[in-house]
C-alpha cells in the first residue's frame, strides 16, 4: 500500500511537468511543417502514418500477446480500398477513410475467429501465409485492382481557403488521423477491452478463470488492430498516390514487426519510435555504405537489439536503471525502509518466471499499460531461471 | 501419356520441390525445438553455406572434399552465431531474438551480394544427369538423390536425438533448460550445439538445392517461406514432421496449379495456406507436433 | 509406514558442522533486495529446514546455494565457495536442486528424465566414465526407493501425477549422488498421504545414502518431521534457530513466526 | 516514475525524431529553382551550370530485386569515364544514387529527396515498374525529366499525360513482336507454350505476343506463370510440358530464365523451340546451365553482350571493359546490366549533346527527338529514333540463336513499328 500512495504522490507533484511536456510536444508537431523541407515534412508525414499501423500491430502483438507477420495485408487492404474507392467512384478523400476502417475491422474480425484456435508460432505463420498470398490475388482481380500495374490516384490537395501547400496540408491531416489513432490506442488499453487483453496475455487461463470472455477479446483485439493497420493503409493511398500488388509483399508485414519491435513492444510511443526507426535508417544505412546499405542496416537492427533487447521505448528506462543500480548504497538504503514489506512476492515467482511478478514494485493495476509491459528493465535483469546461458563463466 | 502417368508426373515433381522446402523445413525445426524461436535467418545461413562450397569448388578443390569442408565451417559457423548474435539477447523477450534474425537475414543477403555479386552461379550438381522412366513417369537422379538425402538427414536426426546420451541432453535442454542446468549440462554450450547442427542441415539444403534453384544471394528466400509453410503444417518442433509436410505442401501445390485451371499457377500458393489452416483448426500444434509443448 | 520418530538429534550428524557454511548471504532480483544477510551452518548428513511465511526469501535462499541467483556474502560447501558459480558449476560439486515446481522433462521418458539426473557422471563425453555400471545400479536403486516410477519408467515424465513427478524430481536430483539436495516446496500441490510417503522417502535417503539435505517448506509440521534442525525465516532474516525438536515443542515460538500451529501433529 | 519516464522519453523521442529530419535548418524553399534567361527564357536550370551537371537514379541496392542495382556500378562508371575526358559540353556529370529496394515508398521519398533536397536537374532511371509508376506522376507535376527509365513497360511510351517520363529499352510489347514475327515466318502452325513472369513485364511481354500472333495460325496453347517470389519454376515447366506444344517462350528474368532452361533440358521427352526473352539471354544466365544445354535456344537483343565473346575486339567494348575496371573495379564488366547501364548512360550523353537549351526543357524535348542517335554498346543496326507520335527510343531488335559457345545474330533487324505499326494503349 505504501508504494502506491506513494507513486500517486509523486505523480500529482509531476503532473505539471507532464502537461508542460505534452504542450511542448504538440507545438513541435504542429509547428514542424513550417520549418522543415517539404521533403523532409513527407518523410514525417510517412513517419506518421507507420505509427498507426504499429500501434494497432502494438494492441495485438504488445498487449495481446498475438503475433501478427500479416498486418501489410491489412494494410494493403486499407490502401487498395482507398485507391479503388477513388479510381473507380471518385467518392473524395475523406468518404475513403471510414470505408477502409470499417472493412479491414470486419477483415480482421474474420482472421480474429479463426485466429483463435492458433497460437503463438502457428498464427503468426499463418498470417505470414496470408501475406505472401495477397500479392498474386491482387493481380488476379485486375479489373477491380488494376493488377500488377496498380492505380495511380489524386493525392490529398489542401483546399484554398487553408493556405497551405500539399505536404503541410497532408501532414496535418494525417497527424490529426494519427493523434486520433493513437488516443483511441491509449483508451482502448485503459478500458475493459484493454484490461482483459492484459489479463489474456499474462496469463490465459487465469483469465479465463477470472471470467474474461477470452475468445471474444481476442477476436476483438485483432479486429482492431486490424482497423488500425487499414487506417495507416488509406493514409498511405493519399500521401502517395499510388498502389500496386508489389508495394505490399511480405516483406512490408516483417518490415512492420521489425518496428514495433524495435520501437518498443506494449509500449505506447514505442510505435512512433519504430516508425522512426523504419523510415530513416535504411537511408541513413546508404549514406554509410552505398555498395551495400544492406549490410548496414541489418547490423544495425541487431545492434538496437543488443542495446535495447525491449525496443527503444524501454532504453531509457534501462539506462536510468543501470545507472541506479551503479549508485548502490544510497538507493538501496532509501528501497529499503518502506517497501520491506511488498518485497516478499519475489519468493513466490515461480520459475521460468513470468514478467510482470519478478518486477516488485509496480502498483499492479493501477496503470496496467506502463507497469506490465515487458518494454521494462527489470525484466531482463530479473531473470532467476529460465534464462540459463546468460550467468555461465566458461 | 495417359491421365494416370500425367498425374504421376506432377506428383514426382511435386514431391522434388517439396523435399526441397522439407529440407530447410527440418534446420528451422532443429532450432525451434532448441530456442523455441523461428530463425529466419535459417535460409540465409545456407545459402552462404552454399556459397562457401561454391567457392571451395570454383578455386579448384574437388566437390566431395568441398562438402565436408563446408559441412564443418557450417557447424563451427552456427555455433558462432549462436554464441555472438543470439546469446547477447537470450534473456530478451522472444520476439527480440526472432527480430534479430530478421537482422541477420539482411545482413548475411547483403553480404553475400557484396562479396558474390547478384550474378547467378551455377553449381556442380552432385548426382548424375539424366533420370529414371518408371512406366512413362520421368524421375530425375537428381530429384530421387534430393529426396534420398533429406530422408537420410532426417534419419541421422532421428538416431542421434533418440539414442545418443548428447541427443538426449539435447532433447533435455530444449524441453526445460532451467532444470538443465541444475543437472549440470552447460545450457549455453549445448544451444550453440543446436545452431552449429541447424546450420549444418541447412548447408545440406543448400548445397542439394543449388543445382536446381541456381546459386544467387536470394536463392533461400522463396524456400524459406515454402519451409515456415512445411514446418507449420508438419509441426515445429518435429522433424518428421517438417519433412512430411514439405512433401505435402509441395504435391499439393503443384497439382492444384497444374490441375485447378480457376486456381492456376499465380494463385498456387493460396493452396498450402488454405491446407494449413484447415489442418491447424482441427490440430492447432500442427501434422505432427505435440500438444503438450508449450513454451513460456 | 512406520511411525516417524520424533528424536532426530544433532547427535545422529557427523563431526562436520560447518558441511554447508552460509555467512552474510545477501541476494535479490534486479533492484529489489530479498535475503538481507543470513548465516547459518549445516552438518554433514544432516537435514535441515527452512520455515518462514510466504515471501520470506527460502526459496531466493536455495536459489544462491545452486547459483540461479546472484548473492553476496560467502556460501561455503565442505570449504569451498558455492557464491559466483553458475548452477551448472554448482552441480558439479554436488550440489543437486529440485526447484519448486519439480522441473521434470516433460516430453523426456521417467527413465531419461533419471538418466539426465547423472549426465555428469556418464557424461556425453567420449572420454568415458567408468561408471556406467554404477549407473545402472544408482537407477535400481532409485526405483526401489520410488516403486511407482519403475512402472512407468517408459512414460513421459509430462503423463505422470504430481506426486510421481516430484518423486521423479528428487529420483532425479539423487541420481547426481548429491552431497547436498536441495528440496524447495516438495510438498506443494500435493495430497497429504503422497506428501507424507514422499517426506519418510528423503528421511530414508538421508539415513540411508547420508546426503546432507535443506528442505525448504510451508508445511512446517512435516518438514520438522524429518529435519534435525531448524531456520525460520522473515522478510529476508533468520528469527529463529535451533533444533528441529525444539522449534517443534516451543509451539507459541512457531504460532508466532510461522502463523501455523505445530502441536496437534500428534493427533494423527 | 515510471510514467515520467515515459514523458521524457516521449519527449526526447519527439526531440530526436525532429533532429533527424533537421538536416536543413529552413523550409528550403528560397532557392527551390533557377530559370534561365537568353532564348531559354522561362526554362528551368535547376541542376545545371556551365561546369556541372547533377543526376539522381533510384535503383534497388537492397531488397529482393538487387541484382540490377548493378545497373548504377555501368551507369556511374560511364559518367566517370565521361567526366575524366572533360565532361558532357563541358560539365561534369555528378550522379547520385538512391537505394529503394525495389518498393514504391521508398522510391516516391528517394525521387523527392533527389529532386527537392538534391535539386538534381533530372532522375536518371527509375528501375522497375512499380517504383517508375509510384514516381512519374510527381517528377511531371515538378516538370522533373525522367528519361530512360529502366523498364519495358509499354506504358511509358504510351501514355500522353506524362511528357517527362520516357523509356529506353525496347518495350515488352515490341519484343514480343520480335518473336511473333519470327514465328510466322518460320512456324507458321506453332503452337506456343508460355512461362511468363505475374507482373507488368510477364503480362505485357504475353499480351503483345497474343496481339501480334492473332489471326495467324499461331496458337497459345498453355501458359504458366510464377512469381519473384517463387523459389523455382519447375513445377510451371513440368505442366507446360504437358501441353505438347513446340515453341517454349520463356519469359522470365535471369534466375528463372536459368531454372527454366535447365528444366527444358532435364526433359528428354519434350524439345519445343525455346525463345529466352531478353532480359534472361545474357551468357551468364546460359554458361550456369551448361552451353551444351542451351543449343538452339533463339532470343532477341540490341545491345552487346558483355559475356559474348564475338564482341571482344568491338572498340566500345573495350572502352567499356577498361572504363569498368577502373571506375567500378568491384563490378563484374562481363555482367549483362553493367553493359546496360553503360549504354543508358551514353544514350543520355547523346541527348544532353542535342539539347537546344541546356534545360530541364530541353532535356524533354531532345530525348523525344532523336533521330537514328548511334550508341557504341549498341547493336550496329539499332538506332535511337523519336519523335511526335513515338516516344519509344529502342524498338528495333535483332534474334539471335545460341551456337557453340555464343550467341550468333542471324537475319535482319526487326523494326517492330515498321513491321506492326506504332504501339497504342
Amino acid at each position: 500500500m505504501n508504494t502506491i500512495t506513494a507513486a500517486l504522490g509523486t505523480d500529482r507533484a509531476r503532473r505539471p511537468r507532464a502537461a508542460l511536456t505534452v504542450l511542448l510536444a504538440a507545438a513541435a508537431a504542429v509547428g514542424a511543417p513550417f520549418y522543415f523541407a517539404p521533403f523532409q515534412v513527407f518523410q514525417l508525414t510517412m513517419v506518421l502514418l507507420y505509427a498507426v499501423a504499429l500501434a494497432g500491430l502494438n494492441l495485438l502483438v504488445g498487449f495481446g500477446g498475438q503475433i501478427s507477420l500479416g498486418h501489410g495485408a491489412f494494410f494493403a487492404a486499407g490502401a487498395y480500398t482507398a485507391a479503388v474507392m477513388l479510381d473507380r467512384y471518385d467518392t473524395g478523400h475523406l468518404a475513403t477513410l471510414p470505408a477502409a476502417a470499417a472493412g479491414c475491422f470486419l477483415l480482421g474480425l474474420g482472421f480474429g475467429v479463426p485466429a483463435l484456435r492458433l497460437r503463438g508460432l502457428y498464427l503468426a505463420l499463418v498470417t505470414l501465409s496470408f501475406a505472401v498470398f495477397l500479392p498474386p490475388l491482387l493481380k488476379r482481380l485486375e479489373p477491380v485492382t488494376g493488377g500488377s500495374m496498380g492505380l495511380t490516384v489524386d493525392k490529398l490537395q489542401p483546399p484554398a481557403w487553408s493556405g497551405l501547400a500539399e505536404d503541410q496540408w497532408t501532414y496535418f491531416v494525417v497527424l490529426a488521423v494519427t493523434v486520433v489513432a493513437l488516443l483511441l490506442a491509449r483508451n482502448l488499453l485503459r478500458s475493459r477491452v484493454g484490461r482483459a487483453l492484459l489479463a489474456v496475455r499474462d496469463n490465459e487461463s487465469a483469465a479465463e478463470v477470472m471470467g474474461v470472455r477470452l475468445s471474444l477479446h481476442k477476436t476483438l483485439a485483432f479486429a482492431w488492430s486490424a482497423m488500425f493497420a487499414g487506417v495507416a493503409g488509406c493514409l498511405y493511398t493519399w500521401v502517395i498516390g499510388f498502389v500496386s500488388p508489389d508495394s505490399f509483399s511480405f516483406v512490408l508485414s516483417i518490415t512492420l514487426l521489425a518496428g514495433l519491435v524495435v520501437g518498443g513492444l506494449a509500449s505506447l510511443y514505442g510505435p512512433l519510435l519504430g516508425a522512426a526507426f523504419v523510415m530513416y535508417v535504411p537511408s541513413v544505412s546508404q549514406d554509410v555504405s552505398e555498395a551495400a546499405p544492406g549490410v548496414v542496416f541489418g547490423l544495425l537492427i541487431i545492434t538496437v537489439m543488443f542495446v535495447a533487447p525491449t525496443g527503444l521505448a524501454g532504453l531509457p528506462g534501462r539506462v536510468l536503471g543501470a545507472v541506479s543500480r551503479r549508485l548502490p548504497r544510497t538507493t538501496a538504503a532509501l528501497d529499503r525502509t518502506p517497501e520491506a514489506d511488498s518485497v516478499p512476492e519475489t519468493d513466490s515467482v515461480p520459475e521460468a518466471d513470468s514478467v510482470p511478478e519478478a518486477e516488485p514494485k509496480s502498483p499492479a493495476g493501477s496503470r496496467p499499460a506502463t507497469t506490465l509491459t515487458p518494454a521494462d528493465p527489470a525484466v531482463v535483469d530479473a531473470e532467476p531461471v529460465g534464462a540459463p546461458p546468460r550467468t555461465e563463466k566458461e | 501419356m495417359s491421365a494416370v502417368t500425367d498425374l504421376l508426373q506432377q506428383v514426382v515433381e511435386g514431391l522434388g520441390s517439396g523435399a526441397v522446402y522439407a529440407s530447410l523445413a527440418l534446420a528451422l525445426v532443429l532450432i525451434h525445438r532448441f530456442t523455441g524461436i523461428v530463425n529466419f535467418a535459417q535460409g540465409e545461413l545456407a545459402m552462404l553455406s552454399t556459397y562457401v562450397a561454391w567457392q571451395l569448388v570454383a578455386s579448384g578443390m574437388p566437390f566431395w572434399l568441398a562438402l565436408p569442408v563446408t559441412l564443418a565451417v557450417s557447424f563451427a559457423g552456427g555455433m558462432l552465431v549462436e554464441r555472438i548474435v543470439i546469446r547477447p539477447v537470450q534473456g530478451a523477450p522472444e520476439l527480440t531474438v526472432v527480430i534479430v534474425t530478421v537482422g541477420l537475414f539482411i545482413f548475411v543477403n547483403a553480404l553475400a551480394g557484396l562479396i558474390w555479386s547478384f550474378t547467378v552461379k551455377d553449381f556442380p550438381q552432385p548426382f548424375p544427369d539424366g533420370g529414371l522412366d518408371l512406366a512413362g513417369v520421368r524421375v530425375d537422379w537428381s530429384t530421387l538423390g534430393i529426396i534420398g538425402v533429406v530422408a537420410v538427414v532426417m534419419g541421422v536426426l532421428y538416431l542421434l536425438f533418440q539414442h545418443t546420451s548428447i541427443g538426449l541432453v539435447m532433447r533435455a535442454v530444449a524441453c526445460n533448460p532451467a532444470s538443465a542446468r541444475l543437472s549440470g549440462i552447460w545450457v549455453g554450450r549445448v544451444l550453440m550445439l543446436g545452431w552449429g547442427l541447424a546450420a549444418t542441415v541447412g548447408a545440406v539444403s543448400g548445397v542439394l538445392v543449388a543445382p536446381v534453384l541456381f546459386l544467387e544471394p536470394n536463392m533461400m528466400g522463396g524456400v524459406l517461406i515454402y519451409a515456415f509453410a512445411a514446418a507449420t503444417l508438419g509441426g515445429f518442433d518435429s522433424p518428421v514432421g517438417a519433412v512430411v509436410g514439405g512433401l505435402f505442401v509441395g504435391v499439393a501445390e503443384t497439382l492444384t496449379g497444374a490441375y485447378v485451371g480457376v486456381i492456376g499457377a499465380d494463385l498456387k500458393v493460396g493452396v498450402p495456406l488454405v491446407i494449413i489452416l484447415a489442418v491447424l483448426l482441427v490440430r492447432p500444434q500442427g501434422l505432427f507436433g505435440r500438444a503438450a509443448v508449450e513454451r513460456a | 509406514m512406520s511411525e516417524p520418530t520424533t528424536d532426530r538429534t544433532e547427535a545422529e550428524a557427523s563431526a562436520e558442522p560447518d558441511f554447508l557454511k552460509v555467512s552474510g548471504l545477501h541476494a535479490g532480483y534486479g533492484q529489489a533486495r530479498v535475503l538481507q544477510g543470513l548465516d547459518f551452518s549445516v552438518a554433514r548428513g544432516e537435514v535441515c529446514a527452512i520455515l518462514g511465511p510466504n515471501g520470506a526469501g527460502k526459496t531466493t535462499t536455495l536459489r544462491a546455494l545452486s547459483g540461479m541467483v546472484r548473492g553476496r556474502g560467502s556460501v561455503t560447501l565442505n570449504g569451498t565457495e558455492l557464491l559466483g558459480r553458475s548452477p551448472e558449476q554448482a552441480a558439479r560439486l554436488g550440489v543437486a536442486h529440485v526447484p519448486e515446481g519439480r522441473g521434470t522433462f516433460n516430453d523426456l521418458t521417467v527413465e531419461e528424465n533419471l538418466r539426465i539426473g547423472a549426465h555428469l557422471r556418464t557424461g556425453p563425453r567420449w572420454r568415458g566414465r567408468p561408471e556406467r555400471a554404477a549407473v545402472a545400479a544408482d537407477l535400481e536403486r532409485i526405483y526401489d526407493y520410488f516403486p511407482k516410477l519403475r512402472q512407468r519408467s517408459r512414460q513421459a515424465a509430462g503423463s505422470l501425477s504430481g506426486g510421481e513427478q516430484q518423486m521423479l524430481a528428487i529420483g532425479r536430483a539423487l541420481m547426481l549422488r548429491p552431497s547436498l539436495l536441495l528440496l524447495d516446496e516438495p510438498s506443494l500441490g500435493l495430497a497429504p498421504l503422497v506428501t507424507r510417503e514422499l517426506f519418510e522417502i528423503v528421511r530414508a535417503v538421508n539415513e540411508e545414502e547420508r546426503t546432507t539435505v535443506v528442505v525448504v517448506e510451508q508445511n512446517a509440521q512435516l518438514a520438522l518431521d524429518i529435519a534435525h534442525r531448524a531456520h525460520v525465516l522473515e522478510a529476508g532474516r533468520l528469527v529463529l534457530s535451533g533444533p528441529a525438536q525444539q522449534i517443534r515443542e516451543d509451539g507459541q515460538v512457531a504460532e508466532v513466526y510461522l502463523g501455523v500451529s505445530v502441536r496437534s501433529r500428534k493427533a494423527g | 516514475m515510471r510514467k515520467t519516464t515515459a514523458l521524457r522519453a516521449a519527449a526526447a523521442a519527439t526531440a530526436a525524431l525532429l533532429t533527424a529530419t533537421a538536416c536543413s535548418s529552413q523550409r528550403g524553399q528560397d532557392d527551390q529553382s533557377t530559370t534561365a534567361g537568353g532564348a531559354c527564357k522561362g526554362q528551368q536550370t535547376t541542376g545545371i551550370t556551365d561546369k556541372t551537371i547533377k543526376l539522381g537514379g533510384i535503383y534497388p541496392l537492397s531488397g529482393p530485386a538487387s541484382a540490377y542495382g548493378t545497373i548504377s556500378k555501368g551507369v556511374a562508371a560511364y559518367f566517370k569515364y565521361v567526366n575524366g575526358k572533360g565532361g558532357i559540353d563541358g560539365r561534369k556529370v555528378q550522379f547520385i544514387v538512391r537505394d529503394d529496394g525495389y518498393q514504391p515508398p521508398k522510391a516516391v521519398e528517394e525521387a523527392r529527396r533527389l529532386v527537392e533536397q538534391e535539386k538534381v536537374f533530372a532522375v536518371f532511371q527509375t528501375l522497375g515498374t512499380p517504383s517508375t509508376a509510384a514516381v512519374w506522376d510527381y517528377l511531371n507535376k515538378q516538370k522533373v525529366p525522367q528519361p530512360f527509365v529502366a523498364t519495358g513497360a509499354s506504358a511509358w511510351g504510351t501514355d500522353d499525360k506524362h511528357p517527362w517520363t520516357i523509356g529506353w529499352q525496347p518495350n515488352y510489347v515490341a519484343e514480343a513482336r520480335v518473336y511473333a514475327k519470327y514465328l510466322k515466318d518460320k512456324k507458321p502452325k506453332a503452337k506456343v507454350a508460355v512461362l511468363y513472369q505475374n507482373d507488368d513485364f510477364g503480362k505485357d511481354l504475353l499480351g503483345g505476343f497474343k496481339k501480334a500472333v492473332a489471326g495467324s495460325g499461331i496458337k497459345v496453347v498453355a501458359e504458366e506463370s510464377y512469381e519473384v517470389t517463387d523459389p523455382s519454376v519447375s513445377a510451371q515447366m513440368a505442366s507446360l510440358s504437358r501441353s505438347k506444344a513446340d515453341v517454349l517462350l520463356d519469359v522470365t528474368t535471369p534466375k528463372f530464365g536459368s531454372q527454366a532452361l535447365a528444366a527444358d533440358a532435364r526433359n528428354t521427352k519434350w524439345n519445343p523451340l525455346h525463345i529466352v526473352n531478353n532480359v534472361a539471354s545474357s551468357a551468364a544466365v546460359l554458361q550456369p546451365v551448361g552451353f551444351k544445354n542451351v543449343q538452339g535456344v533463339v532470343s532477341a537483343t540490341y545491345f552487346k553482350d558483355p559475356a559474348d565473346p564475338q564482341w571482344a575486339h568491338d572498340p566500345e567494348m573495350k572502352t567499356y571493359m577498361n572504363a569498368l575496371h577502373k571506375y567500378a573495379p568491384d563490378a563484374d564488366p562481363a555482367n549483362q546490366f553493367n553493359a546496360y547501364g553503360w549504354a543508358v548512360a551514353s544514350s543520355l550523353h547523346k541527348a544532353l549533346d542535342a539539347m537546344k537549351c541546356p534545360t530541364r526543357e530541353g532535356l524533354r524535348d531532345a530525348v523525344r527527338n532523336l533521330k537514328d542517335v548511334k550508341v557504341g554498346l549498341l547493336l550496329p543496326d539499332v538506332t535511337l529514333s523519336t519523335g511526335h507520335g513515338d516516344a519509344f527510343p529502342l524498338e528495333t531488335m535483332q534474334l539471335m540463336r545460341f551456337k557453340g559457345e555464343r550467341w550468333q545474330l542471324f537475319g535482319k533487324p526487326v523494326d517492330t513499328r515498321k513491321e506492326f505499326g506504332p504501339l497504342t494503349k
